[in-house]
Parts: structure tokens; sequence; C-alpha cells
């Protein structure tokens, strides 16, 4: 081998080094959680009619900026209708939220990370952070986020913030009730048990039982996203 | 042969007139942006469903003129195309206006542009926004960068600050396209083709813009400029067409073939709409398909107004190319569930029209009249202009 | 220029030079110690930190919480902005004074619910 | 005691600072421009000469046409100086305007850029004097000094509002007792102190330094005279 020919494979080695821990970020990455936590929910579709009151409630619960223009009015938690196209299916009703993936695209995409996931595996934005440029709302192939387009009051519940005019809100599974101990405000005020939400890596937990018990799918499974909101009967 | 370049005099009646209209342009358009922030983004367009409207579509099309026109101020130092140097300047400074225009697009088009400094602060690696953001503003640096080089005569960086500069010039537009080609959650937008197709759009239409900009200028300003370079650029401009329609040849038919996304394909290529009228009017007739018939038709290629008449058809053409791109790919229904009908209170399986409002009208024609003041301004204080453009063999 | 204009000259940059003494008295504080403002202090108990210290570094303790409570998770007492407004529960003599006065805009109570006075009294007078 | 001693020593700065200008204003105002020496093109008329003036002030007409690079420093100098300044109005003005209010918002998050402004181009300067041979061999104590003088005030102030705050009530308090009459403690902070302290050294020699160029540009005879020597008759003040 030749000086010269050794300087050429010397070049192409150091660029392969430096290249793989960039293509390094290209790839996914797996969700590890400290206290072993990994938040989930299951929802049991043979169950919900509906109704629509896990959707109030969260409006009230969250501070949801709610206008009457239907283009920009704010959803966290909404209810899908879905038919089949057979003539005389049955229409379906399916609560879609943020389905808080393991890969998220909006966490991707976002340039400040004001996106992020939890240790617990449970995706949020730091509204202190976010500049409002909705690359998220593009990004997310479930709907989940919703802009503020202007200024409200949102003054429902005094004990959460609202979310100020120009940065960007979603379903957040009420981390801060999460945070102490109790249920999303969905999953609690659900009677007909709709909702369950827990532990994913506790193997005795509800949502592990439930996941485990029957047939669950997740919306748009074939994206790879590591949805952590599995659907029961979908 | 020596080229002069001069400052323009800058003092006739209807230079100043032409600065107040643009003035009043840029305050209205301010103005806008003022109201957005005041009384709420709903007085936009944009809303839920279609997060980003005609902000990005102005903000990605300046951009791709500005590569356009860097890569055309290379044309001599790089590839040696000697003729052409009389325009290096002048394209390196319409270059460096644009994205300072797409930049001011896209930062006033944020909720909260107060947070500017933070993408800096906080790099998301994984994010191509986070990319963008250095590509922008480094490629402004290398342009006047590559400016000082010239106006102070140091010929040994010229040609690797132009190599740089298209270097540049096609990652900064690449990163662009990614923008939307990394999007895999909507079918019209993911595809690799995009960064490439954003590469050749930037070509044709900013090759298109230093022509009308060339002509225009140099008449406004009595100066001489030979024929001859110009339909040298037009020789260029013809295959730049061919190559962008091919792109989006490709692009459509396969998203017409693909069972996913032929639905919505074929809704924006047949479905009689406004969006049917862009593509086929605007971005095919107008943009691809007339232009193609002036530069390649013995009879017109070589006259200049038809030149300039094709050269605005190709601006006009891409700028519907943008619009095509960002629009359609929102308005449709996010597919939750293939095969299946679905309704609810947040528009979900809703086409949603996205209404253009005069507030987003007014502040994208207030940035473009920003950066025709600052050209004006520019030429008037540097020494951009040639004298006089004359070719290569003139003294033959 | 002849003496009469120069004098009108000095006596215009006297003006400007001066006008911080000038506003003031305009405003008629001169003289007096109006211009100090009283804050208006919880009567019980300890804070986090000193009172000279939270009076100059609350914001980043205030920053540092955010960051841990939003990304980490950490929701412990002294981290809490609710915690803060158990003893601080009027945000107009406590807050605003001072920042109103020094010429500061946080952003805080733009999302989370700190009520003014105002308000208080006006939710007081609706119950 | 430290408090007694600052309210003394900035009444002296002050009263040496505008004492200082003021005759510097004087003697500026009335010195005899012996010929029409305006710098043509001139304007013919006397709102021409004070929009010159202006624009010479706020623009740096005449460094422009003769080095762009310093230019461009200096204007990045003086803006990011006047936006400094404007915002330390707050601390001179109660209630603080709405337009300062304004201003603060925005520097509450670009400030540090701002500061870094101000700060790149004054220590290109000094590295310049130091470095270019030709520049150091013309350099005295006084252009060092100003310069560092300068920076040091610009870093203790980022410090201030970046890393060592001070307690602002406790500033603004004392900077409005001083300004009427009615001294308030001084506040303990070191970096307050050292910042407080360069201030009134500045205050104090600026009417002697070269910042006084501030005020000179405005009786600069190649910019404030009206170029109508043939239609007004120009006499030597001595010669009348």
């Amino acid at each position: 081998m030749e000086r010269r020919d050794f300087l050429k494979l010397g070049g192409i080695v150091a660029a392969a080094g430096a290249v793989a821990p960039a293509s390094s970020l290209l790839y996914a990455s797996k969700v590890e959680s400290k206290n072993g936590n990994k938040y989930g929910m299951v929802i049991d579709l043979t169950k919900c009619d509906g109704c629509g009151e896990c959707v109030s409630a969260c409006r009230t619960a969250n501070n949801v900026a709610t206008f009457p223009d239907e283009k920009i009015n704010n959803h966290l938690l909404r209810i899908a209708h879905v038919k089949s196209k057979f003539p005389n299916s049955q229409e379906q009703a399916i609560p879609l939220m943020c389905m808080h993936c393991d890969n998220p695209p909006c966490v991707h995409v976002c340039p400040v990370k004001a996106s992020f996931v939890r240790k617990d595996g449970i995706v949020l934005i730091d509204k202190h952070r976010c500049i409002g440029c909705r690359y998220c709302m593009v990004a997310c192939p479930y709907k989940a986020r919703s802009f503020v387009f202007k200024h409200h009051e949102g003054s429902s519940n005094p004990e959460v913030p609202k979310t100020m005019h120009g940065v960007v809100e979603k379903c957040e599974f009420c981390v801060s009730r999460v945070d102490h101990g109790q249920l999303p405000v969905c999953v609690e005020t659900c009677k007909k048990g709709v909702m369950s939400f827990g532990n994913l890596n506790d193997k005795d937990s509800q949502v592990s039982r439930l996941i485990t018990s029957g047939r669950v799918h997740r919306v748009r499974e074939d994206l790879h996203l590591g949805a952590k909101v599995y659907y029961l009967g979908l | 042969m020596k080229i002069y370049f001069t400052k323009i005099d800058g003092k006739s009646k209807g230079m100043y007139a032409l600065l107040a209209v643009l003035a009043i342009i840029a305050a209205t358009g301010m103005y806008a942006t003022y109201a957005m922030f005041a009384q709420g983004h709903y007085i936009t367009g944009m809303n839920n469903q279609i997060p980003w409207g005609l902000p990005i579509a102005v903000a990605i099309y300046c951009i791709g003129l500005s590569a356009g026109s860097l890569v055309l101020s290379a044309l001599s130092a790089v590839f040696g195309q000697k003729e052409f140097k009389p325009f290096a300047r002048i394209a390196v400074f319409v270059a460096a206006l644009l994205l300072v225009g797409s930049l001011l697009s896209i930062i006033l088009d944020w909720g909260r542009p107060d947070r500017l400094m933070l993408p800096f602060l906080y790099l998301n690696p994984r994010s191509i926004f986070s990319w963008n953001g250095f590509l922008y503003s480094s490629y402004v640096f290398i342009c006047i960068v590559y400016l000082w080089a010239m106006f102070t005569g140091r010929d040994s960086w010229i040609k690797p600050m132009g190599i740089l500069a298209i270097i540049w010039a096609v990652g900064v537009h690449s990163g662009t396209g990614a923008i939307f080609g990394f999007i895999n959650a909507r079918e019209l937008y993911h595809s690799p083709l995009a960064s490439p197709t954003f590469v050749t759009a930037a070509l044709s239409s900013g090759t298109a813009l230093m022509i009308l900009i060339l002509v225009s200028t140099f008449k406004a300003t009595g100066r001489f400029l030979d024929n001859r370079l110009i339909i040298g650029l037009a020789k260029l401009l013809g295959p730049f067409i061919l190559v962008v329609l091919y792109f989006v040849t490709v692009e459509y038919v396969v998203r017409l073939y693909t069972p996913s996304t032929s639905e919505p394909t074929s809704f924006v290529l047949f479905g009689g709409n406004l969006y049917t009228y862009i593509f086929w009017v605007g971005l095919i007739l107008l943009g691809s398909i007339i232009p193609c018939i002036i530069l390649f038709n013995p009879m017109t290629k070589n006259s200049i107004p038809w030149i300039m008449f094709a050269s605005l058809l190709v601006v006009i053409g891409v700028f519907c190319e943008r619009l095509i791109f960002v629009l359609p790919g929102q308005i449709f229904p996010l597919n939750l569930f293939p095969d299946m009908e679905m309704t609810s209170d947040f528009m979900d399986g809703v086409i949603t029209w996205y209404q253009v409002s005069v507030a987003e009208i007014a502040q994208g024609l207030g940035i473009l009249s920003i950066v025709a003041i600052l050209y004006i301004v520019g030429l008037k204080l540097f020494a951009m202009l040639p004298d006089e453009a004359r070719h290569l063999d003139h003294e033959l | 220029m002849n003496k009469f204009m120069a004098k009108i000259v000095v006596l215009i940059f006297a003006l400007v030079l001066l006008s911080p003494f000038v506003v003031n008295a305009v405003r008629g504080v001169m003289g007096s110690s109006a211009t100090a403002i009283d804050l208006v202090l919880p009567e019980s108990g300890e804070c986090v930190k000193d009172k000279e210290y939270m009076r100059a570094n609350h914001m980043d303790i205030l920053k540092e919480a955010r960051v841990k409570t939003v990304r980490d998770g950490v929701r412990i007492k002294d981290y809490s902005l609710k915690n803060c407004q158990t003893c601080h529960t009027n945000r107009d003599e406590f807050c605003d004074r001072c920042h109103n006065y020094v010429g500061v805009k946080p952003e805080c109570f733009e999302c989370h619910h700190f009520p003014t006075s105002k308000e208080r009294k006006e939710r007081c007078e609706g119950n | 005691m430290l408090s007694t001693c600052y309210t003394f020593s900035a009444y002296f700065a002050i009263v040496i600072f505008v004492l200082g200008i003021l005759c510097k204003v004087w003697k500026y105002a009335i010195t005899p421009n012996p010929l029409k020496i305006s710098l043509t093109p001139a304007p013919t008329n006397a709102a021409g000469v004070i929009l010159r003036v202006i624009l010479d002030a706020s623009l740096f007409n005449s460094l422009f046409k003769s080095n762009k690079f310093i230019w461009l420093g200096g204007c990045a100098l003086h803006l990011a100086l006047l936006i400094v300044v404007a915002s330390h109005i707050r601390f001179f003005v109660s209630p603080v305007p709405e337009l300062i209010m304004l201003l603060q918002t925005f520097l509450q998050s670009i400030g540090i850029f701002i500061g870094a402004i101000f700060l790149a181009p004054i220590g290109y300067l000094f590295i310049r004097r130091v470095w270019v041979d030709r520049i150091r061999f013309v350099s005295i104590f006084a252009d060092y000094f100003i310069l560092i003088l300068l920076f040091c005030i610009g870093l203790s102030g980022i410090t201030m509002k970046y890393f060592i705050r001070p307690d602002l009530v406790a500033v603004k308090t004392f900077i409005m007792g001083l300004i009427s009459f009615s001294p308030e403690p001084m506040p303990t902070n070191p970096i307050f102190i050292t910042h407080f302290t360069l201030i009134l050294i500045l205050l104090a020699y600026f009417p002697f330094s070269k910042l006084i160029h501030s005020v000179g540009i405005f009786f600069s005879p190649t910019r404030n005279q009206i170029d109508n020597s043939r239609e007004k008759r120009h006499v030597n003040p001595w010669d009348r």
C-alpha cells in the first residue's frame, strides 16, 4: 500500500467514525424508565357508548382553550365515531388522545426540545420553552396537538395552569394528578370503566392484565411509534 | 476584460416613489403581524387542521430563490462560465437578502417569536428544524464572507468560497425539503424525493428571478446589458424546468399508483378544486409548459421580452409548486383508521379548506417589500452592479 | 455662533443632562423618600432561603423548580409555585409591587393561577 | 459609611460630568468658524443641515464612506449601547414607562446577546490597538483606559443581569434616592458596587475623554455648516 492510499483509507475511516454517532441519531431510541414505571392506558371500546363525559371533564380540568369557532377550538381528548364502509355496519365510538408514543415524531421534530418523553414514558410539552412553530402538529399522526390561536381565560380549574396564546397543548395524562398518585381525569370520570390507566411494566397492574387478556390494538401500529394507549375491541 | 462595479445614483423621483410604495406595503405587513400577536393567530387562515399556511410557503419559496441565485453567482467562479462574472456580486447579494426574508417569514410565523434564541440554546439533533437553524444562519454568514471576498478583490478566496456556497445552498435547500420529506405521518409529505425536487425547483426559480432582476435593474439604471448573457441564462433555465417537471411527474405518478395515497392525490389532481387549478394551470401550464415552449422555440428563445415573460411564469409556477406542496398535505384528514369512515367534533374525516386571510397576504407582501427595499438600498450603498455587462467575446 | 445662541445651546444640553432630576422634580417627589417601596411580607414562618437571597435570586429558584417539575416530575413542596402562594397570598402587594417598580414582567401568571387582590375581592363578593 | 461615601462621590461625579460637558459645549459653541468648510455635497438650507447632523449622528455616514467594517462594528456597538442605556431608564423613572417595559420583555430573552454585541467591538478595538503596530505607535494610556473601562462596565452589567444578581429593588431605591436628593442605603452586592464605581469614574472622566465625541459631533463645522457661501457672505469673526 502506498502512502497516498493509506492516507485515503485513513480519511475514509475517520469520516465513518464521524458519521457513525451522527447516524445513531436517526434510529429510534428506547424509552428507559428510572423508577421502573411506564405509564399507559387501555381503552375498552366494548364498554364505550360515546357519551362524552370524559371529554367535558377533560376540558374543565385542564383549562383547555375553548372557542366557539370549531376550527380553532382545542381538543386534548375527543371522541371519534368510526364506521366501516360495509352497508349497515355499526358505528363505534373511539376516545382519541395523545398516544404517548415511545418514539414520538413530535418529540423528534421539536427544534427546542420543548416536547419530550419523561422517564416514565409520558410525552409532555414544556410550555415555558415552546416557540410555537407547530412542526409537532404537522408531524403528529394522531392530530393530538392543538395550537392556542388566541388569548383565552381558561380558569375553570385554578389548580392547573392554562396554556397561553402562541404555544401548543396536548393530552399529558393529567401529569400533575399522576404525580400525586391520582388517576387522569378521564379515567376517573368514566363510570362505565372504559378507560384504565396504570404501569405497563408492572405485570399485575390492571392495564397489563387487560393487554395480555385479549386482542389489543393500537391506532396506526403500521407506523411503529410504540403508542402506549391500547384499544380493546378495535 | 476588466469589470468595473459602481453604485447606483439613486436620486431619481421614480426610485423614491418606488421606495415609498414599498415602505407602505412593508408597514402594512408589519401591522398585520402585530395584529396576529395582539388579537390572536385566528386572524390567519391557519387552524388546528392546517397548522402551516402561507407564511411557510413564502419562507420555503424565498429559500429556494435564494439557493438558486447563489448557485448562479458561482457559475463564473466554480463552473468556469466566465461570461457571468458581472452578475456574481448581485446574485450573492440577492441570495443573502432572500434568506433574510425567509427567516423573517418563519420567525414571524411562530407563536412566540420572542423565544428566538431558544433553538440555538436547546439543540435537538433529531430535528431537521434545529439543523436548519444553523444551516440558514451560517448560510447568510457565508454569503457575506463571499461578498466581502469579491469586494476586496481576494481572488484566491473566491473559488473556495463559491464551492462552499454551492454546497451550503444545496444543503440548505435539501434541509428545507427534508422538513416535509421526513414527516412520516402525512402521506403527501413523506417522500425521499422532496429534497431533490426542492433543489431543482430552487435552481429554476432562482435563475428565473435573476433574469427578471438583472434585466429590470439594468434597464432602470440605464446600464448596458448584453442580450447574449440573458440568453445564456435562459439556456440554463429551460433544462432546469424540465428536471423539475420530471421530478414532479415521478412524485405524483408514484403517489397516484400507491393505494394509500391515490385518493388524496387524485383529489388534488383531478378533483376540480382550487388545488387542481394551482397544479395544472399554475405549475404545469404556466410554470412549465409555456416557459419551455418559449425557451426552446427558435422564434422566441433569443428574444429578451419573451425570456422575461417565461421567467415571470416560472417564478409564479414555482410558487404554485410550493403551495401545492405545503397545503394539500394538511387539508386531508389524517388517516387514523384506514378504510373506515371517521367523524368527530375535531374535523376528523373532513377536508378542511385553507382560506388564506388578508393578514397573511399583507405579511407576506410586507416581507417581500422589505427584501426589495434592502435590495435598492444595497445597490445605492455598495458597488454591486457592473457599469456594463458585456459578453466575453464582445470585442472579437 | 454668537453668545446668545451659545447660551441657548448650553441650556438645551443642561436640560438633557439633568433630565432625571427634572423629571423627578416635575413629579413632585423631590426631597421625599416616597420613592422607596414597602413589601407586604407574610408575618409567619420561614421561606426556603433567607430574605436577602430570595429578593435577589427567587427567579433562579423558580426556574430551577420549573425545570425539575416539568421535565423530571419532581413535585416536592420546595419546588411548588402553589406552595409559595400559601404564604405569599397577595399578588398585588407581594409580586407585582416590586416587579412593576423595577420594570420586570414575569410571565408566570399568564398561565398559572394567582388571583390578584381585585379578583380575590370579586370572588368573595360573588360568593 | 459606604452609602455616605458613595452618595457624595456620586454627586461629585455627576457635578463634574454635567459642568464638564456644559463647559465643553460652551467652548465648542463659541469657537469661531473663520471659513466655510462644509464638506460637500452639503445641504443649502438650515433644515437640510439639521437633517444631515441627525443622520450623521445616528447612522455615521462619514465613517461608512471611509471604512465599511469599522462602520458595521460601530453601528452594532452604538445600537447595543442605546438599547442597554434605554433599558436602564427603568431605574430612573417610577412608574416605568410602557415603552421601556416593552423593551424589557424583549431584553429578557435576548439581553445577553445585546451585551455580547456591545462587548465584541470593544474587544476588537482593544486587540487592534495592541496588535497593529501602526495603531499601537499612536496609542496613549487614555486610549487603552477608556476601552478597558467600557469593557469592564459591560462585563459587570452582564454578570449582574445573568449571574450574580443584586436586589433590584434596593438598586432602584438607591438610585431614586440619589436623583430625588433623599439618600437611601447603597446595595451591598459587590458586582453592583463595582459597576457603580466604574460608572462614576466614567461620568467624571467623560468630559475629558475621547467619549466627548458624542457631544462634539454636533459642533463639527464640516457637517453643521450650510453650503451657502455664494448666497450669503461668510465673514471671519475676527475680521468683522
